[in-house]
């Protein structure tokens, strides 16, 4: 049972960075904060929801299976935000001044 | 309303959407997409009634069919952007030139 | 246990839902590229959930086929949709 | 808790179905080619997510590998040629919203589909609630067909003549693609050490992931299709990142030999059975997983190239030598 | 018997009717500077297998093979009657002639020109697929292979009409194939078998059979381009290169009615009620009509023998409301034979207009009379084509029309006599107005570019193949009748 409560709680945990992150990107005012926002929080979201599963999971191959997915995902968040802000600021879309 | 039925009325809503923009959109490209929305309706029926099996295992011959159809599908697509590349090299424009009136 | 995962597996698919709108929205065609990312990491999460909550292993090799499959995406945005020599300025960049 | 699965799974469904149909919607409605084509990937994801729910993982796998990735990167490819095409003309046609349909014409198109909806509607809803399909004659025949997971056994078993034409449509697919015309030179600058370092480490997962797809075939969801789609989806990374393969003396007849080798090889294994004087493509049962794991790896370099080929999007420079 | 006769006898030429022209177009892809050689001898191999195939056929009745050895609903069977052997026969006939004519035509091979071949022997392959299959999902994926490879042929030409040509007939050619897997996926959902023998067993008049069919017969009238549905056929094969555009007229757009064909005969027809019978045939009357009007007031010589197309294809649906009358069999082997001689005089007309389009680079009839002096032999093909599709006797059109008046008669539904003896008279018009622009004006001519001569000669014995078919016809029908295609009907049949 207690695996149980662990498991709950971490995914709940998730979510909630999972909502950080979509509202992020729905109220921050420019590409650079939204992409931020989307990258960190969405993984963080992700890494969570994976140790949660991993709780529950059947056998040691799906966990690391799971966490081979989690750093692919990482690496591949991490590029893609590289290469849109790098494409943004060639673009030269202004940042958000208050 | 049991998930097959919910599915399978989804695919054919895909199919008529595909259908109305396949005549309506004049941009090739957006003829294409449309070909290949109302594909995956398609599929998504062959996937709904395949659903309805006694045991909840689905029918496997559906899903081969939907992954041969899929395969098929992304072919034709490949042909039919080269094409229209092809012809907005030749025209100028990505869109079918006015037919001459019959 | 198994309708917690699906309810937050409906939780997540809202989260997307919400995302959708940027690209909709999204004043700058940035903004849209967004949503590769957005569908690469919330995507893998609804199947990794769904994976435990059907008890089918099966479609941990779909998220990690996803995981893959939206980094390629990515790739294909920032690489073919904004060719180097259009020097889009402002804000329909 | 337990007596909430029914309605929390079906609530799943009805969210999955209604995003999808708005997906659908989103795309065909929107004057933006571009965002057209994002809410195609997204629209190829949730349809991911749904076969997932119809107990589809196989199809699942496919429609995320060819369906949101592959066409996603060969639609965005083909937009990017066609703005390039745009630039190089200066009367740029203004993009024609819709063929001018008078209003009439309008309306009697979409009371005819509307008419066509309910039609099928009420057609799909006088079928029974419980059918079996052919999913008991399946179940028999699956022993006896060499491999465990029964999509797998259809594909490449029971119908595999199915598969086999279907590999000539990638072919022919190929064959028409190059015969339109030569790949279009990409004016993609060298890539920058981010993106350089990301495709060198992406690699070789990749391709491990596409061998592992390809074995798991035979006994859970996976096989040739979804594996070649992964293995293409490397090399449109390597294309992508700008840099040709190194080894570009492979575009000539190599290429060509690798495209048309999964067909071949699985012709000549039908034919060579009907010289034992068994019926084309009838495998004896004890070497049918052997026989069938040597087409799918052959089809799987074969489909990988075959799809790469089509994002190229033309017949390779090297072939003008020959 | 000798060992070469058993072995003659008992290797699968089923098989080697579809896998010969495949390898010789993997062949022809891998080694494209020998491409027209290598089609020629797939072509031969192609055509001898078709041969002994037809000849054991007509020797022991129809066969029905088990592919990978497993039967009917989990496996795909390919079946072979009189109806398939008759469509494989008129595709050898017409391939063999247009693979020699394509040797000629595509003499300096340009670098996409080599890419002919392959298309070629593939477009062969699907429809000799599409002949002998009898599974409904297997027949999707021939018809997606004949309509790719016949796009990818018409682009082949380059020019802005072939390639918009092509792009609206790979438009319609998706839909129409889209539309035929809906109704693919209602039957199967219905009765969880794709066979088609065992789906006209389970078929009822139930609201899923009947959508099932129509999205079926709606997909292949598409792709039949019968006559609301037929806008996309005039620009593909005018602007297609010659031989393709024979292929197209003669072959391709045959392939999907003889699907229709055979659908109706063992799928649809119990579920159908006669109205949809009669619906078709009048679309049939309209498209002669339609056809020969449009074929009149054309100026380019291609476009009009296109339009003479759209208004033959009429003809074959005339014996649709005669289905389920008692003279149901002599209509359907009136049908199946002006497929035959359709094809033959179509093909010789189209590759006269192409050597016509070659010697004097324009196709235009209004100043044809200047390169008319200079190809005699291919005028007189022309005329001797011009025989068989106006239906005069002794050609096979000729036969084919009295096959279908009288069944009209003696099924009492006399009206038919209208658009099939009209149909007759309009053709003649738009004939005798080419071979008059062609002939009776006599301006100094100038004598074209020299053409191959096999280019002429192939054309030429296309046309006489259509009159030499009139005398043929008996044994064509005898060959028809095997395995009983349309003896499905039952006299008393409830409808």
């Amino acid at each position: 049972m207690l695996s149980q409560i662990a498991t709950i709680l971490l995914l709940l945990a998730g979510a909630a960075f999972f909502l950080a992150g979509t509202l992020g990107l729905l109220r921050f005012p420019d590409v650079y904060t939204r992409l931020h926002a989307l990258t960190k929080a969405d993984n963080v979201g992700l890494g969570l929801i994976v140790l949660g599963l991993a709780l529950q999971a059947e056998s040691w191959t799906a966990i690391g299976k799971m966490t081979l997915i989690w750093l692919l995902v990482l690496i591949a968040s991490a590029t893609g935000a590289h290469l849109v802000a790098q494409g943004a600021l060639r673009k030269k879309i202004r940042s958000w001044k208050p | 309303m049991t998930p097959a039925i919910l599915y399978a009325i989804t695919g054919i809503g895909l199919f008529v959407l595909g259908v109305h923009a396949l005549t309506r959109r004049a941009h090739l490209l957006n003829k294409i997409i449309a070909l290949n929305i109302m594909g995956s309706g398609i599929f998504l029926v062959f996937g709904a009634l395949a659903y309805r099996t006694p045991n909840g295992v689905s029918d496997p011959v559906p899903h081969a069919m939907v992954i041969t159809g899929i395969v098929v599908a992304i072919s034709a697509t490949a042909v039919a952007l080269t094409l229209m590349l092809r012809l907005q090299s030749k025209t100028g424009a990505a869109e079918l030139p006015e037919q001459s009136p019959e | 246990m198994t309708a917690f995962y699906l309810g937050l597996a409906s939780f997540l698919l809202i989260t997307l839902a919400a995302g959708m709108w940027r690209i909709l929205r999204g004043p700058s065609q940035a903004d849209r590229m967004l949503a590769a990312q957005l569908f690469g990491t919330t995507a893998v999460a609804i199947l990794l959930v769904l994976a435990q909550a059907m008890e089918q292993a099966a479609l941990r090799d779909v998220s990690l086929v996803f995981a893959l499959l939206a980094a390629v995406t990515v790739v294909a945005f920032v690489r073919r949709a904004w060719p180097p020599m259009i020097e889009e300025t402002g804000e329909d960049a | 808790m337990e007596a909430m699965i029914q309605p929390l799974g079906l609530a799943l469904d009805g969210l999955l179905a209604l995003t999808l149909l708005w997906l659908a919607w989103r795309v065909l409605a929107s004057a933006d080619l571009f965002k057209s084509i994002v809410f195609f990937i997204a629209f190829g994801l949730v349809m991911a997510l749904i076969w997932v729910r119809l107990g589809a993982p196989d199809v699942a796998l496919a429609e995320a590998a060819i369906g949101a990735g592959l066409t996603g990167a060969l639609f965005l490819a083909a937009l990017s040629r066609l703005r390039q095409g745009e630039e190089g003309m200066a009367n740029g046609t203004h993009l024609r919203r819709a063929n001018g349909l008078r209003f009439g014409a309008q309306a009697a198109l979409i009371g005819l589909l509307i008419a066509l909806f309910l039609a099928l509607g009420f057609a799909l809803l006088s079928l029974q609630n419980e059918a079996p399909g052919l999913s008991r004659e399946v179940a028999d025949m699956l022993p006896a067909s060499g491999v465990s997971n029964p999509v797998t056994a259809v594909l490449l078993n029971f119908r595999a003549y199915d598969t086999l034409l279907e590999m000539g449509v990638l072919l022919l697919a190929v064959i028409a693609a190059w015969s339109l015309s030569a790949a279009p030179k990409e004016a993609v600058d060298a890539p920058g050490p981010v993106l350089g370092g990301f495709v060198r480490l992406l690699l070789p997962p990749m391709i491990l992931v596409s061998s592992y797809l390809l074995w798991v075939g035979a006994y859970a969801p996976g096989g040739a299709f979804q594996a070649g789609a992964v293995l293409a989806a490397a090399a449109v990374l390597l294309l992508l990142s700008g840099r040709s393969p190194r080894a570009s003396g492979w575009l000539g007849w190599p290429l060509r030999v690798i495209l048309s080798l999964g067909l071949a090889v699985f012709i000549a294994i039908g034919l060579a059975l009907t010289f034992a004087g068994r019926l084309f493509l009838d495998y004896p049962p004890d070497e049918a997983g052997n026989i069938i794991l040597v087409i799918e790896v052959v089809a799987t370099v074969s489909i990988g190239a075959t799809l790469a080929a089509l994002f190229a999007g033309g017949r390779p420079q090297q072939d003008k030598r020959e | 018997m000798t060992t070469a006769e058993t072995a003659l006898m008992d290797t699968p030429w089923i098989i080697w009717v579809v896998f010969g022209p495949v390898t010789g177009a993997i062949i022809a892809f891998l080694w494209p500077k020998r491409a027209s050689l290598l089609g020629c001898f797939a072509a031969l191999v192609t055509a001898g297998s078709v041969l002994l195939l037809v000849w054991h056929i007509a020797e022991f009745g129809p066969q029905r093979y088990l592919i990978g050895g497993w039967d009917a609903p989990l496996g795909i069977n390919l079946y072979i009657d009189g109806l398939s052997a008759t469509m494989l026969l008129t595709t050898a006939l017409v391939g063999a002639g247009v693979t020699v004519y394509a040797t000629a035509y595509f003499e300096q091979t340009t670098e996409t020109d080599r890419f002919f071949w392959p298309l070629w022997l593939l477009l062969w392959a699907a429809m000799n697929a599409l002949f002998l299959s009898a599974d409904v999902f297997n027949l999707y994926v021939t018809l997606e292979l004949v309509g790719l490879a016949a796009v990818a042929l018409v682009a082949l030409a380059g020019s802005r009409d072939a390639l918009a040509g092509a792009m609206r007939y790979l438009l319609v050619s998706l839909l129409g194939s889209l539309t035929y897997l809906l109704g693919v996926a209602l039957f199967y959902g219905d009765h969880g078998t794709l066979d088609i023998g065992l789906l006209g067993e389970l078929v009822t008049p139930a609201p899923a059979d009947w959508m099932a069919t129509g999205l079926m017969v709606a997909g292949l009238l598409i792709k039949t381009a019968l006559f609301p549905l037929h806008f996309w056929l005039p620009p593909a094969h005018a602007a297609a290169p010659a031989p393709v555009s024979a292929l197209l007229s003669a072959l391709v757009v045959k392939a999907s009615f003889y699907l229709l064909l055979r659908l109706w005969l063992e799928v649809f027809f119990p579920g159908t009620t006669p109205n949809l019978g009669q619906l078709i045939g009048a679309l049939g009357v309209l498209a002669i009509l339609w056809g020969s009007l449009q074929a009149f007031c054309q100026t380019r010589l291609k476009l009009l023998i296109a339009y003479s197309t759209v208004a033959q294809l009429g003809y074959l649906f005339l014996a649709f409301p005669l289905a389920s009358t008692p003279a149901a069999t002599t209509a359907w082997n009136g049908t199946v034979l002006f497929i035959l001689s359709h094809a033959l005089a179509k093909t010789a007309m189209f590759l006269a207009a192409g050597n016509v389009l070659r010697a004097i680079g324009h196709d235009r009839m209004v100043d044809l009379a200047r390169g008319a002096t200079g190809l005699p032999l291919n005028w007189a093909t022309f005329g001797i084509a011009a025989i068989s599709i106006i239906g005069l006797p002794p050609s096979a059109g000729f036969t084919a029309k009295w096959l279908l008046l009288q069944a009209s008669f003696a099924s009492g539904q006399w009206w038919l006599v209208i658009p099939v003896a009209g149909g007759g008279l309009l053709a003649a018009g738009y004939m005798f107005k080419v071979l008059s622009l062609a002939f009776v004006q006599n301006q100094s001519s100038t004598a074209g570019t020299r053409i191959p001569k096999r280019m002429e000669w192939t054309a030429l014995g296309f046309a006489l193949g259509a009159l030499a078919m009139g005398f043929l016809a008996p044994s064509v029908l005898d060959l028809l009748d095997r395995g009983a295609p349309f003896q499905t009907f039952s006299p008393g049949g409830v409808l």
